[in-house]
């Protein structure tokens, strides 16, 4: 009881705090924030007290009540339908910002809805949104299975969950109002920023408490990606957003660090974003749901300890190559290089150890079309982390920098690896978590990695065409010795690439669009008659045992 | 590793020796074609930058040139600009779907045939089978102790290996710049750093993958192999060891002493013999297995030996290995390739390139070739008059300096004249000299009264006082402001 | 745990003998082309390290045996460069402007560097044609403000147009009739400049606007309305409206009277430059020829004392 | 790296069965780089070069400065000169380190949708930049760039100035006790050409005074954009700076 008060409480305190705030708002944005938090933590109060679970008795089928388990899913279960409705989003401003860059009036001559605006907007919602709440939800699904013991504070793990969602919605406001640091990547104001680390540190109490109880006596592999990612996540992201605001009632704030070194801080950030969120977070998910969709072991333990060092001490490195032929001194960009390049076999590693686990199920990758997925985003993700150290390297990077290479690089990873591994890994949790035989149809499945890896490529081939002509265009010369092309007809030129683009991003959108319903339709409870296509089955009888018996 | 009860396990060293493959010799249909394959690719690699191509004196006479420092590229008649790069797009989704294309109805027959590391590979297979002998001998002299003989056939194998590497490292440099300079620049040292550098870094990669890497490039740091595994699906034509018709597998003498126990196969083990991936095709389909289908080859020579019927390892589908087993006939051949799936695949790539083909034709211009400026379309004179700008490029291809006539028709009270002239004295024909085997450039001013539709097609016409008399002409748009401006 | 490991059927390989959810791990050694790959790319980083600028230190870092720098690599470059050029550049330099025109080369090449340098320094106002826009002169036609031929594009490019920190600036005023005319007036003498170029019929209003054109603007248009050079004083008479020709745009021409302004070169550009500039400008098909003395072109100072208005 | 499997006193079932070594070790590992590449940047002096002239903004400027960051400008446009031949003689010298030292936070940008603007400052008239961002069409015809009408419209917040001046001052940015009592005043004095110059001047050397919007009735954000766009790249003379830019 007396615990139940501190929480009903400290709920009000904070929503008393947030009226205070917003009524006290030097600008209008800060005030709708306030706002915002207010109500979040009025709705926060009302659930602590009455135990109320709102959505549970609203949406019992989406939010899986029925369904029983040893481990505590229903974060999870949350957390795959937010991942879901973010990438989404996500999916969708990307393609209206694409074509924007094709047809400016779309930019609907609004204040909100300027491409300045909303592509903040996309590289959030797909990073942070879409990317980090599949993180979320996968490592407190592996970590519980992993160490065969339940979420440790059950009640932190919800609060971690709706706790990032309003970090999510403050952001995405806060960018269509023009709240924004100018740092890409860490774009929210300092008062998200405050809060997204008190959810942050909540997460890693909670992922280290779970494998604090575990009942097994090694931590698995995946659990040491995760790890990482949380721990290297919070250092960069208190070390970027160290900032002056104006005011404590105003959403503007000014970076601590200035010009070169506030330079190299950003790009120490962003880079290790990639680094750690997109790279070691999503290489957790690849060690467990690999091996456990081809029901194969790891291929090589060696491989994956010697790959996990030397990944996180060699990425850390590679920020400055954003920066090759700035104003950054020159040592620090041979620093950012050779460690790039260094960190191409680190990073295979991770693909060879994801690819090998199949190996004794390679015709699963024909029949089986989450394997089929997954193997395609192991396949791009060794094809990126080779692209990047060759992006990385100064005489490559003076002609892709700043062009669209960089944006179809970005793309190569963020579409066919972390997207692609993703959808995978929600199709195999959808069945398990709402207890399905399988998802409602495997073919949609399949046609929803088709119009995926179509979408890439017609994705990645224009934006690396587009960015090559780009960066010769820039440094073209006539046999007169004088620049040839105006910027602007380096514009003009972008054109029939913008097009091919923007299509390749509605074929991706429209695949996500199947997904959607696909999944709406398994927790719907339905099955759809069709011409089997194998895949493994769920039987959770099968769910081993809480205490560790030897393997067969 | 140190402690016994380490679950890192026994000694096991800590990295993993590639397993040596000695592919055997072997002939047959699909070695033939693999021949004729290499041949053609190999010859197309190292003989295009030596095909010459007349583009006169103001480009440069090679057929395939990708002129980086002058940012054109030429390809026979065709010559891109930076800002024409989309055709490259076209070219990489078309590749990209082409594969798609070949995977789906042939299964990996890329890697099996014509990607370059099999094709460079093979070669060098040749080269060791030259020096050392076939499989045994290879096997022995790798188990042999460094004497005389080893150490000689390494060093004459390695050389081997290295000239063709560095033949061609050589060779793509030509791609990028003008071939008989370059070669004697390279020889003579006068040539870029990036060129050495380049053939360097080349017949290195050359030598060390096709030499030492092989088939490791295959199974793990190529991507494809991934994708295109995850592309095929059950209509897709897999080299297949046909289980149902081998099993139960025994030696020669055991088969003929019991035949109803035992299937076709009389494991011999040539199948695995000539595998340059070393794998076991009975083992079922595997990511090693590029489909060279030379075992294929092998196994159908021993079942003509045996006097079995052939194709008991051969191309077959998923589907018709499930109605084989039951044992109905698979479809033929024709009717596996021709599906929807192929059909549309088809249908998307030959789209593509036809569209491509058909934008290359239209810009094609053999001896006049005229651009109306873009910007502005057309320009208002004081008096009233529009005048439109183009740029003429005429193309004088035989080998003696001319006199051209250029004449405007179809443009009522039109004038025209170039810089050289002016408006006072400009009438409905220009004429100038070009030099022998030149491009001639010049801007043209046409000027007409601005009464007339925005638009009005027009004619401009080039022909030369001397000499042949056919001429070209070019059908132009002269631009008048709109009406409601 | 000795005993949980097991040897993996399909693959032949020894697994670790743990067990995470029904997920084993093999003891595969690495494949040796990997670790290989890995040393050679740390060999090769050591290698560039020493090579190149790399170890931070107190009062700067390692300068790296090869003493590189990227701004020192400009240097080479732009040094190499300007030893390219040199000859084309020192002849344009030397010869007067006047002459650029007769010498075919040396014009040809001007106007290829001006294209470049248009590029990058005019097209933001003039467009990247050239064609202007409202307010800013088309460069394609043949009407001239200050006068088309090599010697005064060249001295409108060098000294710009109404820069007020510049003694030698091209500069005119005309005075804003707003507070000179009423409105009536105003719309007589717009009736009158409209007929002078046909675009409208001469009427009872135009007639009042001829004499107050007489009174008041010829002084700089000239009489017939053909504009003056010298004041920058555009003829009214041709198809040519910097700030367009229809009634309401002419009117508050007259009331607001209109003060383009075009930057000088002079601070910004190397003469050869604006050279070329003029050269390109020149060549774009309104380019009159030289004719008269380039002197004549230069504003009379006091010519155009008198002609600003209080 | 490879040791950490051989070595006969360590075994990496160590890591793998304590939580915290693991999360030690791995914090341990992530840190050296950040350190070792980012530490020095503050202690070598070569990082940001001695030149003169680079001076704190202006209240108008870092207003304008503000709007840009707040639309997003940087995700399109770059404000760095790259030492490259192309850069240098399409936008001019290539930038300093010392120009964007007092930039909080760097807008150096990673993509060039458009064209960099680090030297953009006096390049075109304040109505070229006004119909530009009105409507970027009307005088770049090619322009993909979103209209910014609504910024003439909207006039800059005045009154809290003092408070940025402080913030940016606690970060490092020496704006003296004057400029930050006077930032309100100097907010709209900027834009308005009837100012007392001097004393502006004096606090802020070689800021341009003038009505930037042509709309004197009132300050606008599109004052705000056009007087930071109109300074950008204009400070450092680069004949003079020359001597301090080698080496690094």
């Amino acid at each position: 009881m007396d615990i139940l008060l501190t929480r009903v409480g400290v709920w009000f305190f904070v929503a008393v705090m947030a009226f205070a705030a917003m009524a006290l708002g030097a600008d209008q944005a800060y005030s709708v924030h306030m706002g915002i938090v207010c109500i979040a933590a009025l709705i926060a109060m009302a659930a602590s007290m009455n135990r109320f679970d709102f959505l549970t008795q609203k949406f019992p089928a989406l939010s899986g009540a029925a369904v029983a388990s040893r481990y505590d899913d229903e974060p999870i279960r949350w957390g795959a339908i937010a991942t879901l409705f973010w990438g989404i989003a996500g999916f969708l401003v990307g393609l209206i910002i694409a074509l924007q860059l094709a047809f400016p009036v779309l930019n609907f001559n609004l204040e909100f809805t300027t491409f300045g605006r909303l592509r903040p907007l996309h590289t959030s919602a797909v990073i942070f949104a879409f990317g980090g709440n599949a993180l979320i939800a996968t490592s407190f699904y592996v970590v519980q299975r992993t160490c065969r013991a339940r979420l440790a504070f059950p009640g932190l793990a919800r609060f971690v969950f709706w706790g990032y969602q309003l970090f999510i919605v403050l952001a995405a406001t806060g960018y269509l109002m023009g709240v924004t640091e100018g740092k890409e990547y860490a774009e929210p104001e300092w008062y998200v920023d405050l809060w997204l680390t008190v959810v942050w540190v909540s997460y890693l109490a909670v992922f280290v408490g779970t494998i604090v109880k575990r009942k097994e006596p090694h931590i698995y592999v995946a659990n040491w990606f995760y790890l990482s990612f949380i721990i290297t996540v919070a250092m960069l992201h208190l070390v970027n957003n160290l900032s002056m605001p104006v005011s404590i009632f105003g959403s503007k704030s000014y970076s601590a660090f200035a010009g070169v070194q506030d330079a190299l801080t950003q790009w120490w950030y962003g880079h290790n974003a990639v680094g750690f969120f997109l790279t070691a977070g999503f290489l957790a998910m690849m060690y467990y749901f690999v091996p456990k969709q081809a029901e194969r072991p790891v291929y090589s333990y060696r491989l994956s300890i010697v790959h996990f060092w030397s990944l996180i001490f060699l990425y850390i490195w590679a920020g400055p190559h954003h920066l090759h032929y700035t104003a950054l001194p020159d040592w620090a960009q041979t620093l950012g290089m050779v460690f790039s390049v260094v960190l191409w076999m680190p990073s295979w590693g991770g693909m060879i150890n994801g690819l090998m686990t199949l190996n004794g199920a390679w015709d699963k990758i024909r029949t089986d079309p989450i394997i089929r997925m997954m193997v395609m985003a192991l396949a791009f993700y060794g094809m990126s982390t080779f692209e990047g150290p060759m992006l990385s390297i100064k005489a490559v990077n003076s002609l892709s920098h700043y062009t669209d290479w960089t944006i179809g690089h970005v793309h190569s990873g963020a579409l066919g690896w972390n997207g692609m591994i993703t959808f995978a890994c929600l199709y195999y949790l959808f069945p398990r978590l709402w207890n399905r035989e399988r998802m409602y149809s495997l073919r949609m499945i399949n046609w929803h990695f088709w119009l995926s890896t179509l979408g890439i490529v017609f994705y990645a081939s224009a934006m690396w065409v587009s960015g090559i002509m780009q960066g010769l265009m820039w440094r073209e010369y006539g046999a007169d010795g004088y620049l040839v092309y105006s910027f602007a007809e380096t514009v003009a030129a972008m054109f029939p690439m913008y097009l091919i683009r923007a299509f390749g991003g509605l074929l991706y959108l429209a695949g996500a669009l199947v997904m959607v319903f696909n999944v709406w339709m398994t927790v719907a409870g339905k099955i759809r008659v069709e011409k089997p296509m194998t895949e493994t089955p769920h039987n959770p009888e099968a769910d081993r045992p809480y205490v560790a018996v030897p393997a067969e | 590793m140190s402690s016994p009860e380490d679950l890192t396990g026994p000694r096991q060293p800590l990295y993993q020796a590639r397993k040596g493959v000695y592919p055997k010799a072997v002939d047959g249909f699909y070695r033939r074609l693999k021949w004729v394959i290499m041949a053609i690719t190999l010859l197309i690699y190292y003989v295009t930058p030596w095909i010459r191509w007349d583009r006169g004196a103001y480009a440069p006479d090679q057929a395939v040139l990708v002129d980086l420092a002058n940012r054109r590229f030429y390809m026979f008649q065709i010559e891109i600009w930076p800002h024409e790069f989309y055709y490259v797009v076209g070219l990489l989704v078309m590749a990209g779907i082409g594969l798609f294309l070949v995977t789906s109805a042939v299964g990996r027959a890329w890697c099996g045939y014509s990607c370059p590391q099999t094709v460079w590979t093979d070669l060098f297979q040749h080269v060791e089978r030259f020096i050392d002998g076939d499989r045994n001998a290879q096997i022995r002299l790798e188990k042999a102790s460094w004497g005389v003989e080893k150490i000689a056939k390494r060093f004459s194998k390695w050389t081997i290996w290295l000239i063709i590497a560095f033949w061609t490292g050589g060779a793509w440099i030509m791609y990028f710049a003008d071939a008989p300079t370059l070669v004697r620049d390279f020889w003579s040292g006068n040539a870029a750093p990036v060129a050495y550098a380049t053939v360097g870094i080349l017949t290195a990669t050359t030598f060390v993958f096709g030499g030492f890497m092989r088939e490791q490039v295959c199974i793990y740091m190529c991507p494809w192999p991934r994708i295109q595994t995850a592309m095929m699906d059950e209509k897709s034509l897999l080299v297949t060891y046909k289980d149902w018709r081998g099993e139960q597998r025994g030696s020669l003498k055991a088969a003929q002493a019991n035949p109803s126990a035992f299937g076709d196969c009389i494991d011999c083990n040539q199948c695995v013999a000539v595998c340059p991936t070393g794998i076991d095709i009975r083992e079922g389909p595997q990511i090693g297995c590029i489909t060279c289908a030379l075992c294929i080859d092998a196994c159908d020579k021993v079942m003509a030996q045996i006097g079995k019927p052939r194709g008991l390892i051969d191309y077959c589908t998923l589907d018709d290995a499930e109605v084989e087993k039951k044992g109905g006939i698979g479809k033929p051949v024709l009717k596996t390739l021709l599906r929807p799936r192929t059909i549309i695949y088809f249908g998307i790539w030959s789209a593509i390139g036809l569209a491509m083909l058909f934008t290359l034709g239209q810009r094609t211009r053999l001896d006049l070739a005229v651009q109306h400026d873009r910007n502005p379309v057309y320009v208002q004179l004081s008096d009233g008059t529009i005048r439109n700008n183009y740029t003429l490029k005429i193309r004088n291809m035989q080998a003696r300096p001319r006199i051209v006539d250029i004449y405007i028709e179809g443009l009522p009270g039109a004038v025209v004249w170039t810089a050289d002239g002016d408006r006072a004295s400009a009438r409905q024909n220009v004429n100038f000299a070009v030099d022998p085997d030149a491009v001639h450039k010049v801007r043209l001013f046409i000027a007409a009264p601005a009464q007339g539709p925005a638009r009005t097609e027009f004619q401009i016409s080039a022909r030369a006082r001397t000499g042949d008399e056919r001429g070209d002409s070019d059908t132009l748009i002269f631009e008048r402001p709109k009406e409601d401006e | 745990m000795a005993e949980n490991k097991r040897i993996d059927a399909p693959t032949g390989t020894q697994t670790v003998g743990h067990e995470w959810d029904g997920i084993e791990e093999l003891d595969t050694p690495m494949p040796r082309w990997w670790v290989f790959t890995f040393w050679v790319c740390i060999l090769w980083g050591i290698g560039y390290v020493v090579l190149f600028p790399a170890i931070p230190l107190f009062n700067g870092a390692t300068p790296g045996l090869w003493n590189w720098s990227s701004r020192g690599q400009l240097e080479q470059q732009m040094k190499a460069e300007t030893l390219r050029r040199a000859p084309i550049t020192n002849a344009l330099s030397a010869i007067p402007v006047e002459e650029l025109a007769g010498n075919e080369k040396l014009y040809q090449a001007a106007i290829e560097g001006g294209r470049a340098a248009f590029k990058v320094h005019c097209v933001q106002c003039h467009g990247s044609g050239a064609a202007g826009s409202k307010g800013y002169p088309n460069l394609n036609d043949d009407d001239w403000l200050w006068g088309g031929d090599l010697p005064a594009i060249h001295y409108t490019l060098t000294h710009g147009v109404r820069q007020p920190d510049h003694e030698e600036t091209r500069f005119s005023q005309m005075p804003a009739f707003g507070g000179v005319l009423n409105g009536g007036e105003i719309d007589a003498v717009a009736a009158y400049v409209q007929t002078l170029s046909g675009k409208a019929k001469p009427s009872a209003r135009s007639a009042v606007g001829a004499t107050l054109f007489a009174n008041n603007c010829a002084s700089c248009h000239g009489t017939d309305g053909k504009g003056m050079r010298e004041f920058g004083a555009p003829n009214l008479t041709d198809g040519i409206w910097l700030y367009g020709g229809d009634a309401a745009s002419i009117k508050t021409t007259i009331t607001k009277a209109r003060y383009g302004v075009m930057p000088r070169w002079n601070n910004r550009l190397d003469p050869v430059t604006i050279k070329m500039l003029a050269a390109y400008v020149h060549s774009l098909g309104g380019g009159e020829a030289t004719a008269t003395p380039a002197t004549a072109t230069a504003p009379d100072p006091e010519k155009v004392a008198t002609n600003v208005q209080p | 790296m490879t040791s950490t499997t051989k070595t006969g006193a360590f075994s990496h079932k160590n890591l793998e069965r304590n939580v915290s070594l693991l999360g030690l070790c791995a914090l341990g590992a992530v840190a050296i780089g950040g350190i070792v590449e980012i530490a020095p940047l503050f202690w070598i002096d070569s990082t940001v070069e001695k030149v003169e002239g680079v001076r704190p903004y202006t209240p108008l400027e870092l207003t304008g400065r503000n709007i840009y960051i707040r639309e997003g400008c940087y995700v399109c446009h770059s404000q760095m000169v790259r030492p490259f031949r192309d850069e240098v003689e399409r936008y001019g010298p290539y930038s300093l380190a010392a120009e964007s030292m007092y930039d909080h936070p760097f807008q150096w940008g990673s993509k060039r949708t458009g064209p960099d603007l680090a030297r953009v400052g006096g390049r075109y008239s304040d109505e070229w930049h006004r119909a530009h961002l009105k409507d970027p069409r009307s005088v770049v015809p090619e322009s993909i760039m979103p209209p910014y009408a609504f910024l003439a419209e909207r006039p800059v917040r005045a009154g809290q100035m003092s408070g940025h001046l402080t913030a940016l001052s606690r970060v490092g940015v020496p704006y003296s006790k004057e400029a930050i009592k006077e930032a309100d005043t100097d907010l709209m004095a900027q834009a308005d050409p009837n100012t007392d110059v001097a004393a502006f001047q004096a606090r802020y050397p070689k800021a341009q005074v003038r009505d930037y919007d042509g709309n004197p009735a009132k300050v606008t954000e599109m004052d705000a954009v056009v007087a930071y766009l109109q300074m950008l790249g204009t400070l450092v003379d680069h004949q003079k700076a020359k001597p301090f830019e080698q080496p690094r």
